[in-house]
């Protein structure tokens, strides 16, 4: 067994009693101290005295660890038994900890490997799942008014607004009184404006400006114009 | 052969949809292989012990729940695109209309708060949000998806788009103005 | 049985983490009937011939892609990775194992400061302070969170602590005299 160990090997006095420990197949909690005193005094001679900090811990564990061999040899008192049981007790804390710890970080790294994953809806009905019939209906009948009429169709970015639009379709509903949906969507020049001129419709029957006559007409409510 | 049925299931599931040459560009399999695979995993989820299935939607190859489960799975789907509301429609029409655009833009617009509209939208699948790395504080910007075009019966607006860039009539920089679809 | 099998399959596939109770009340099915088939479905799984596989994490049931097809996974989908130090993860698991703890708590265990640490780990939400008005002076407690148990995916803390006590190959007449922590 290679014994020069740098202090880096082990992070802590502990590390290397759980290390021993687990090399004497030791139970943590039923800890012989006398048996492994020796090598761990044999580590830490072997370490590199560079980090104080760190080999002043591994000293002072090897200087209680000599004591209480010693004590327990020549008279393995109750108190000094109770000393063994402490440390016990504090190195198997510190295993379970580790134990903790590598488990987490294993849990942890294994887990972000994995993605999570959500399956669309039987699709045949997925098509029924959609926006209101009469939107629908609208939306087909723009499509092929734009077909047929073979427009130029230009995306301008600022065009309309949804407050423009909202004045725009509210004077065209009050100069005609009423008005087919089918009239005011062609007011649009794509697809996409045509979106928002049937959105403006629907705002306009929530606002209780204009009502719905038929299913495709719909009439300036008089009582909100007084 | 085992492994390539896992592989082919692991990334159509957490795939949007992907073609025979997707497959293979992503496995680095020949198109036989896939092929053969493909059929595996059909056969495979056919079976009456399983409630979703392999489909494949004008080339695309996607996992669905079986039609017979239909009315037990739309029972979780809480957020229906059927129950949208005016408001949620108007945020909608906001977005479909000047995408990309931030929260606050589409409040400007609005005139209102409208968060809890961009929610639910996102919920039903209407939206979606990206960041924009490249720009200032990462914003947020909302897009509508591929869903949102089905629920209006548009299939696709890659139709739009074409028109624009054929028409020669339109400059150059009016062009650099359509907003693209990602 | 099969129909059974089906059923929680479209259910969990198509849902976005179900729980046993959420099952049961979709499926019309008692608690033992959801739970056997949740066995039947992860032993399904399990196999190699599938990609994916079902978890429980923080009490829901969802599936991933399995860990090894990681790198296959990762050319369509991204996922933000949060790195965590080692000091981190010590300090999560101290807390892990043994919440509700003080800072003070915390240090003790540790042997060391570890404020800088707490911070971290609360601003990537895998752990939060709260306060026990019963106890004296107000003092703030660490718990890990919701947010953890789905980093970490699993169900729940017992999960790990059981699997730790496995690991530290104490006797079981031992492991019960070991002072439990509360």
């Amino acid at each position: 067994m290679d014994i020069n160990f740098h202090s880096g090997n082990f992070e802590g006095s502990f590390d290397l009693l759980l290390f021993l420990v687990k090399k004497h197949k030791m139970n943590p909690l039923e800890l012989r101290i006398s048996e492994i005193t020796d090598e761990f005094v044999e580590y830490v001679e072997g370490m590199d005295k560079v980090d104080i900090e760190t080999t002043s811990d591994f000293i002072l564990m090897a200087s209680t660890l000599m004591e209480i061999k010693s004590r327990m040899i020549l008279n393995p008192s109750r108190e000094v038994i109770e000393k063994q049981e402490e440390i016990a007790k504090q190195l198997y804390e510190y295993s379970l900890l580790k134990e903790t710890t590598e488990k987490v970080e294993n849990l942890y790294d294994l887990h972000m490997k994995e993605f999570d994953i959500s399956i669309v809806p039987s699709f045949s009905r997925e098509i029924n799942d959609s926006l209101p019939s009469v939107f629908m209906k609208i939306i087909n009948t723009v499509k092929q008014e734009m077909n047929l009429r073979k427009r130029v169709y230009r995306i301008t970015k600022d065009l309309y607004s949804f407050s423009k639009k909202i004045e725009m379709v509210k004077s065209l509903i009050l100069k005609s009184k009423r008005m087919r949906i089918r009239d005011i969507i062609e007011t649009s020049d794509d697809k996409l404006e045509a979106v928002v001129t049937f959105v403006t419709i629907l705002e306009l029957l929530r606002l209780n400006f204009i009502l719905i006559d038929s299913e495709e007409t719909v009439v300036i409510n008089e009582a909100y114009h007084g | 052969m085992k492994h390539i049925m896992a592989e082919v299931e692991a990334l159509i599931m957490s795939g949007h949809g992907l073609t025979v040459q997707d497959l293979m560009k992503l496995s680095g399999r020949n198109r036989n292989e896939i092929l053969e695979t493909l059929d595996q995993i059909e056969e495979e989820y056919s079976h009456e012990n399983h409630g979703v299935e392999l489909k494949n939607v004008a080339g695309k190859y996607s996992f669905f729940t079986k039609a017979e489960y239909f009315d037990l799975v739309s029972k979780i789907r809480k957020k229906s695109v059927s129950d949208i509301t005016n408001s949620q429609m108007q945020v909608l029409a906001i977005i479909a209309y000047n995408q990309p655009l931030t929260l606050k833009e589409i409040e400007k617009f609005r005139g209102s708060a409208c968060t809890n509209q961009v929610k639910e939208l996102i919920s039903m699948g209407l939206i979606r949000r990206k960041r924009d790395k490249a720009k200032k504080g990462n914003p947020y910007f909302y897009v509508t998806t591929e869903n949102f075009l089905k629920a209006l019966g548009i299939s696709d607006l890659s139709d739009l788009k074409e028109e624009v860039v054929e028409n020669t009539e339109i400059p150059e920089n009016v062009r650099r103005d359509v907003p693209q679809e990602s």
